[in-house]
């Protein structure tokens, strides 16, 4: 069979890259003035140097190391997810998997640049070549970043061939760069062959390095003397809100686009109701990890650590630490694990608190610990300047723009997938099932009943 | 090779801040406009700490603690810093190299006396300031993270001098400012590694303590804590 | 230390490679253009020059460290007894006062409100025409005259000239001066010194010791030594500044009561009668009413109750006083800031009779023949410049360096008296707040610019140190010791005068010290062994030939010192009448358990109100509690918490002058019944005004012998 | 002629990731020697560049298998 004759049923997939609506050009429109206004500040900010910012001493890192922690955290959504599902032969992952891989590529774009907005001196980013020193964390997170960008552009690109395959087939005017792209793809079998030998491979290499990342990241604390950052579960406590933080992403995204595109038929309620069960496993994964953290932090009562401790209880930083709470615990478990409420409404609220509250969580853990410095100096004060906020819209702005993009050349539900879904999953999972199942099955008596189910 | 190390006898210091002054003056620390001070952008690679709160009024003990770097054996700024901008030299001292640094600020978040400072913008400074600058010492541009060097500028004129008098560097002719011109000579540098010198018999008093020893970052400025002499 | 330019290049360069090359372009680019050219074409060559600091009565030798001539940096002079190489922020900063760009680059005179520049031989013509005029009138006394120098010569110089001119309104404000001012007043002779070899106590009545004070830099380290001797130091002030950090005792007490703790001590000391009685028999007329006095009204208890300090503190420190072998209760011109500060030195006075003055110390003339030391401003009849309020027949005001506008509650009113006058004539290098109101400017030099010599003997030997001119003048200011001896010379106020110059006068006035041929060049360290003997027994090993070598070296080397002078034991004649210990403004019950009160503390950055357009000095006025460039008030704990003020929370503080915003801190430094403001910003006539000055909050509260302004006799209210 | 064009330029696309790849392993390599000389956390590089270098390597290994196993499929149809 070739592909030709059966690009008919998934038309609403293809329609959002041949048909483009007023409000998407509105939307652009508004998007990308916040970018170039950032854009604008930051060139400001290089001019006129990091004083533009809000950071004063001690309070040395602020908002930019915590969208770099928060981004990178996102990106997590995807290729993790993807992965594990995939891996985990979940069935339903299929219209899901293309969308988390996008939001990992595009995000993770985003992030790794903070750290190079946050430098004072980004004309000399070259010594990181020349004088490089591999003890230093950032640098591990400089590797580890770009080979996490490689592999997860590499991971969404594999699974992406056939699609470009079809768009290709279709003509049209991108079809030289579907031509390109598509790397000559005609479904044959060993072609399908050699692609999911390679997806399977990626499968499993994805995890470790996305885990790597975020574990690192929450190492450029972890390494460091400081109270509240010195910590042995720092690590897995960033790769669990990392997952945490991506899974709401994601969430949020399904649900836009599944309105915005009319995506109902592939995006259905189960999904959701999957994902969401995935989210309230995090969340109460995520609240397991603080509590662990605080209470020893607590428990040992070290001067230090208690001042940033109080810090964050009942001191400056209070507010955001409770809605922290908030946002993160208390609102999502309510909605999540009441079935009147979890449906669509329900869980996208519950997402976007999770993101709000996962950013602050960055914030309550990087800004506390330095605004509470060891020797008895007064305690830091940090307000963020204009510049940071805008350019923190910029970065959101950017990701928007970029799934926006991407879903005008791309369809962001795996077509091939579904199909393959419908044509052999079915037969395959029934097989599986019975596998599973006591007892002896003939294959005859299988095949009947499962000419009789299609 | 010495290794240089500082002893600061609170018993002695007044708190008259002159180390402050004159590290200030020696370095060409730069004085950031009003706003910035006001907003903790202060420049100090000396600094007093002052603390009171030892005993009930009016039986207090305060203490004035002058803190620069401490120039860790074991120093956590260097490990971190992606570039080796900063690094141990063979005689200790932390040295910076500011054509080096990137102004990540790593090392800032790791040092855990908070004692350097960063170049949030250049400005331009005060008449009298520019004219009286030490012309041994750069001034740092926008943007790198500075911090007290033992003045090692100082050791360098020191070299340059023992070696154009044929002779090797005496114990004598190297002191930073601090040491220099504090009143009550309450500051000791030397070489911590000759046994002999009045230093390293200081840092092995009783009286001695390292700030934040329990860090294990082996600090090289050490203190002689203020006790009331009973008789 | 000579570097040649391959070497100073090589030092920028080369060998600070790794520190500092990034920097250097910036460096050379940073400095401005009028040193550029020497400093690219200059030979590099390092040169050290000595001279005094003359910014603070301490009078420390300092090292200035030129680079191809020009001023860079300022470090003490290691060879000076004062302060063997120490120095304070505000002597490291005198270079930067040099360069100061508010400096006055020439005489100016006010127009209608505006000052403009004139040439200094108009100006002079002017103030030599006025003084004519008054002298042919027979005005002489409405001639007035406000100086603060610490240079006793220029003290002296300005008393010859208003003798002269026949005018007592003068106004002398040096602190040393002021210092002795209790004993002029009591016709008694004055110590020269604390004699801190054998002082095992020191009790000292509310002076900042070691910031502000004869000489800081001494005290600094003669306190630590009296505490490794294992002696003593208790403190009696209304707040524990720095100068208290190493007290062992601190009584917390209000500056006007000071009397009551020393009076109470006497009582316990006289009640035990451990006092020295051989010494109060011989030298303590009526001391017998002095005793009736103490044990009717001073009993430890009845002070506890009108003081609030603990008796049984006030009886061990008693004890110890009386047991010590040499105790010394001491007071500086700091004593006269309250109500009552006279009446307080009297009494202060009285306790160290009681000990017979054992820690003091007298210089026997033997020290320095010929040289007059002191100063002195006599107490019995002062005028002072409060006085200039009620008197409005002044014609001519002189002020020399004084600021009296800035650091005196009253500013107001005098300065509608001072504008009031027709002609005032300042000496200011700068334009500060009393100068403002001058009609004429005729700036001095600045310090690095200016000859000058210091005489002290607070360290129990006669020095005395050179301040001669590091650089020569960069602007058209003019010395104004030059100034007043041509207008001696121009009115012959003094018989055969004959100096043109300050200089020659000064080189009059220091021929004895030649002459006498005693003491040395601070040319090397205090000599020991056979030299030592040599110059006990009055052989002198004299390096120069003649009085002008002796000048020269005298400059060279920043000073001259008598290592072994002749000194005596302080047994003066206690002629103390006990109707003067009656405390003229009984502030038994002060209101300061009611009300709180605003009690205004030095630092050791500023002297009067005259240095802190130093932007160093500025910056650093408050680092040590991390505010910057505003004015702060330190809290007791309790207070605060009591008026639920938080640290470091901005609260605004309301006086009968009014009210201003500040940060409060909360400090266990300061009484409970107290706000403590420190004294230096909010100087009005600064381009950028930062701070506010707590004098002009205060209340008109003067010592009303001496005119002394209190300055913690204010009720505030905080909200 | 178009279709050797576009395989062209499908190469170029491919051989990027080569050159990170290659560049990474080359910058991995330099900091190693740099650490080597000032003799400062030698271990620490080497353990962290083998890791990472592997890494890269197969990450375009595959990226080339696809391709080369895309592509000759499509030869054995013509």
């Amino acid at each position: 069979m070739t592909y030709r004759d059966m690009n008919d049923e998934d038309e609403t997939l293809f329609k959002p890259i041949y048909q483009t609506g007023k409000n998407f050009y509105i939307l652009a429109a508004i998007f990308s003035t916040v970018f170039l206004i950032g854009i604008g500040l930051y060139i400001r900010q290089l001019v006129l140097g990091l004083g533009v910012t809000g950071m004063n001493e001690p309070v040395t890192w602020a908002f930019y190391i915590v969208d770099f922690v928060f981004f990178i955290g996102i990106s997590h959504a995807g290729t993790l997810i993807s992965a594990i599902l995939r891996l985990s032969k979940a069935e339903w992952r299929r219209p899901i998997t293309r969308m988390a891989e996008v939001i990992t590529g595009i995000v993770l774009a985003i992030g790794g640049l903070h750290p190079i907005i946050d430098l004072g001196r980004p004309d000399r980013i070259m010594h990181l070549f020349e004088r490089g020193r591999l003890q230093s964390p950032l640098l591990w997170d400089v590797t580890s970043i770009t080979a996490y960008f490689t592999a997860s552009t590499i991971y969404l690109y594999l699974p992406l061939i056939p699609d470009i395959a079809l768009l290709r087939d279709r003509g049209g005017k991108l079809e030289n760069l579907y031509k390109i792209l598509a790397w000559g793809y005609k479904g044959t079998p060993e072609q399908k062959h050699a692609l999911e030998k390679a997806i399977n491979i990626l499968m499993v290499m994805v995890i470790p390095i996305a885990v790597s990342v975020h574990t690192i990241i929450a190492w450029i604390f972890g390494m460091t003397l400081q109270p509240g950052w010195h910590s042995t579960i720092f690590g897995p406590y960033f790769v669990v809100g990392a997952i945490y933080s991506g899974i709401a992403a994601l969430l949020i995204v399904m649900i836009v686009f599944r309105k915005a595109y009319h995506f109902e038929d592939y995006l259905k309620e189960i999904h959701f109701q999957y994902l969401g069960t995935l989210l309230l496993i995090m969340s109460l994964l995520w609240t397991y990890f603080t509590f662990a953290e605080y209470l020893t932090a607590f428990y040992g009562h070290e001067p230090a650590e208690m001042r940033v401790f109080f810090y964050k209880f009942n001191g400056g930083y209070a507010p955001f630490f409770w809605l922290m709470v908030f946002c993160n615990f208390i609102l999502p478990v309510v909605i999540l694990s009441n079935r009147r409420l979890k449906k669509l409404p329900g869980i996208l609220m519950a997402s976007i608190a999770v993101v709000i509250g996962m950013w602050l969580e960055r914030l309550i853990i990087i800004i506390p610990t330095l605004a509470n410095p060891r020797l008895p100096y007064p305690t830091g004060v940090y307000i963020p300047s204009l510049t940071e906020i805008s350019l923190f819209a910029a970065a959101v702005s950017a990701f928007v723009l970029g799934f926006m993009g991407f879903s005008k050349l791309f369809p962001l539900i795996s077509i091939w997938e579904i199909k393959e879904g419908r044509l052999q999953s079915v037969h395959e999972v029934s097989a599986r099932l019975r596998e599973y199942l006591p007892g002896r099955h003939d294959e005859k008596q299988v095949e009947a009943t499962l000419k009789a189910e299609i | 090779m010495p290794k240089y190390g500082m002893v600061i006898d609170l018993n002695k210091c007044t708190s008259c801040q002159a180390c402050v002054t004159a590290c200030k003056l020696e370095n060409n620390v730069q004085i950031v406009p009003i706003e910035d001070a006001i907003n903790g952008r202060a420049m100090f690679w000396m600094k007093m700490l002052t603390m009171e709160y030892d005993g009930d009024y009016p039986d207090i003990k305060p203490k004035a603690l002058p803190r620069n770097c401490m120039q860790c054996d074991e120093p956590p700024c260097i490990k971190v810093c992606p570039v080796r901008a900063t690094y141990k030299r063979d005689d200790g001292i932390v040295a910076q190299i500011y054509p080096q640094c990137i102004g990540c600020r790593y090392c800032m978040a790791n040092c855990p006396y908070t004692v350097k400072v960063f170049n949030w913008h250049k400005t331009e400074q005060p008449q009298e300031i520019e004219k009286s600058y030490n012309p041994d010492v750069s001034v740092r541009p926008k943007g790198v993270v500075e911090k007290c060097t033992f003045c090692v500028h100082r050791l360098q004129i020191a070299q340059e001098k023992a070696k154009a008098e044929h002779r090797g560097l005496e114990p004598g002719d190297y002191v930073p400012a601090c040491v220099e011109v504090c009143p009550v000579s309450a500051i000791l540098f030397g070489d911590l590694d000759d046994p002999q010198s009045d230093v390293s018999k200081a840092s092995r008093d009783y009286r001695a303590f390292g700030l934040l020893e329990e860090l294990g970052t082996v600090p090289k400025v050490r203190y002689l804590n203020a006790i009331e002499s009973e008789e | 230390m000579q570097i040649n330019r391959r070497d100073f290049v090589k030092l920028l360069g080369g060998s600070l490679i790794g520190f500092t090359v990034g920097g250097v372009g910036e460096a050379l680019l940073k400095i401005p253009n009028a040193v550029m050219p020497i400093l690219y074409k200059g030979p590099k060559t390092e040169s050290w020059k000595l001279t005094t600091c003359a910014k603070c009565p301490g009078a420390c030798g300092l090292r200035i460290r030129l680079v191809d001539g020009l001023p860079v940096q300022a470090f003490g002079n290691p060879l000076s007894p004062i302060n063997f190489g120490g120095v304070c922020p505000m002597g490291l900063t005198s270079v930067e006062s040099l360069y100061n760009p508010d400096r006055l680059m020439s005489p100016m005179k006010k127009v209608n409100g505006k000052f403009q520049e004139i040439s200094y031989t108009e100006a002079y013509g002017a103030i030599v025409s006025e003084l004519r005029k008054n002298i042919r009138q027979g005005d002489e006394h409405k001639i007035a005259f406000i100086a603060q120098t610490e240079s006793v010569f220029m003290a002296n110089l300005i008393q010859m000239f208003m003798n002269g001119i026949g005018s007592r309104r003068l106004y002398m404000d040096n602190f040393v001066g002021n210092s002795r001012l209790p004993y002029q007043n009591l016709k008694m002779d004055h110590p020269d010194f604390i004699d801190f070899e054998h002082t095992d106590y020191l009790l000292n009545f509310g002076s900042q010791i070691t910031e502000i004070s004869e000489s800081p830099l001494f005290f600094s380290r003669a306190i630590n030594s009296l505490r490794e001797r294992k002696g003593k130091l208790v403190t009696v002030a209304p707040k524990l500044t720095p100068s208290g950090f190493k007290t062992s005792r601190w009584m917390p007490v209000m500056p006007e009561n000071f009397g009551d703790i020393a009076l109470a001590i006497a009582y316990v000391i006289i009640s035990d009668g451990t006092y020295d009685k051989s010494f109060v028999q011989n030298h303590f007329e009526d001391f017998d009413t002095f005793r009736e006095l103490v044990i009717q009204n001073y009993t430890p208890s009845a002070v506890q109750a009108r003081v609030g300090v603990d008796a049984d503190q006030i009886i061990s420190t008693a004890r110890e006083f009386a047991n010590a072998s040499a105790p010394a209760a001491y007071f500086d011109e700091a004593i006269l800031h309250s109500s009552n500060g006279l009446r307080n030195a009297y009494a202060i006075i009285a306790l160290n009779a009681l000990k017979g003055f054992a820690a003091f110390g007298k210089l026997s003339e033997a020290g320095l023949k010929g040289l007059k030391i002191d100063s002195n401003r006599d107490g019995g009849n002062t005028w002072n410049k409060n006085n200039l309020i009620g008197e409005s027949d002044i014609d001519v005001l002189f002020i020399y360096r004084s600021n009296f506008i800035f650091n005196s509650p009253n500013a107001e009113d005098l300065r509608k008296a001072v504008s009031r006058i027709p002609l005032v004539v300042s000496f200011s290098p700068f334009i500060d707040e009393t100068t403002e109101l001058a009609d004429l400017i005729i700036p001095d030099h600045d310090d690095l610019e200016k000859l000058d010599a210091y005489l002290s003997t607070t360290i129990g030997s006669p020095i005395l140190s050179m301040q001669q001119p590091v650089v020569k003048s960069f602007y058209s200011t003019v010395h104004t010791g030059d100034v007043i001896t041509s207008l001696i010379g121009d009115l012959n106020l003094q018989e055969g005068w004959k100096d043109r110059s300050y200089e020659s006068y000064l080189k009059a006035a220091i021929k004895p010290i030649y002459d006498h041929g005693v003491g040395m060049l601070m040319s090397q360290k205090k000599p020991t062994g056979i030299e030592k003997s040599l110059q006990q027994a009055g052989w002198q090993l004299v390096p120069y030939s003649d009085f002008d070598d002796f000048w020269q070296q005298l400059l060279r080397y920043g000073g001259w010192w008598n290592p072994f002078p002749k000194v005596t034991g302080y047994t003066p004649e206690v002629l103390l009448k006990t109707d003067q210990l009656m405390s003229t403004k009984d502030k038994g019950s002060h209101p300061a358990a009611a009300q709180l009160r605003l009690n205004i503390f030095f630092r050791n950055f500023d002297y009067k109100g005259n240095l802190l357009r130093n932007p160093v000095l500025t910056e650093q006025f408050g680092m040590d509690r991390d505010i910057y460039y505003t004015t702060w008030v330190e809290v007791n704990p309790k207070t605060a918490e009591k008026l639920s003020i938080a640290h470091r929370s901005k609260v605004k503080i309301k006086t009968e002058k009014g009210g201003f915003e500040a940060i409060a801190i909360h400090s266990p430094t300061t009484m409970p019944g107290n706000i403590d403001i420190p004294f230096g910003l909010g100087h009005t006539a600064d381009k950028r005004m930062l701070g506010i000055n707590p004098v002009h909050y205060s209340d008109d509260v003067f010592d009303e012998h001496t005119g002394e302004p209190s300055y913690s006799e204010t009720l505030v209210k905080i909200l | 002629m178009k279709e050797r064009k576009i395989y062209f330029i499908q190469l170029v696309t491919l051989s990027f990731n080569w050159v990170l790849a290659v560049s990474v392993t080359w910058w991995f390599v330099h900091l190693v020697r740099v650490a080597h000389e000032l003799n400062d956390t030698q271990t620490a590089s080497i353990s962290i560049s083998i890791v990472a270098i592997t890494i890269f390597w197969i990450l375009s290994g595959v990226l080339t298998y696809v391709f080369f196993s895309l592509h000759k499929q499509e030869r054995v149809q013509e």
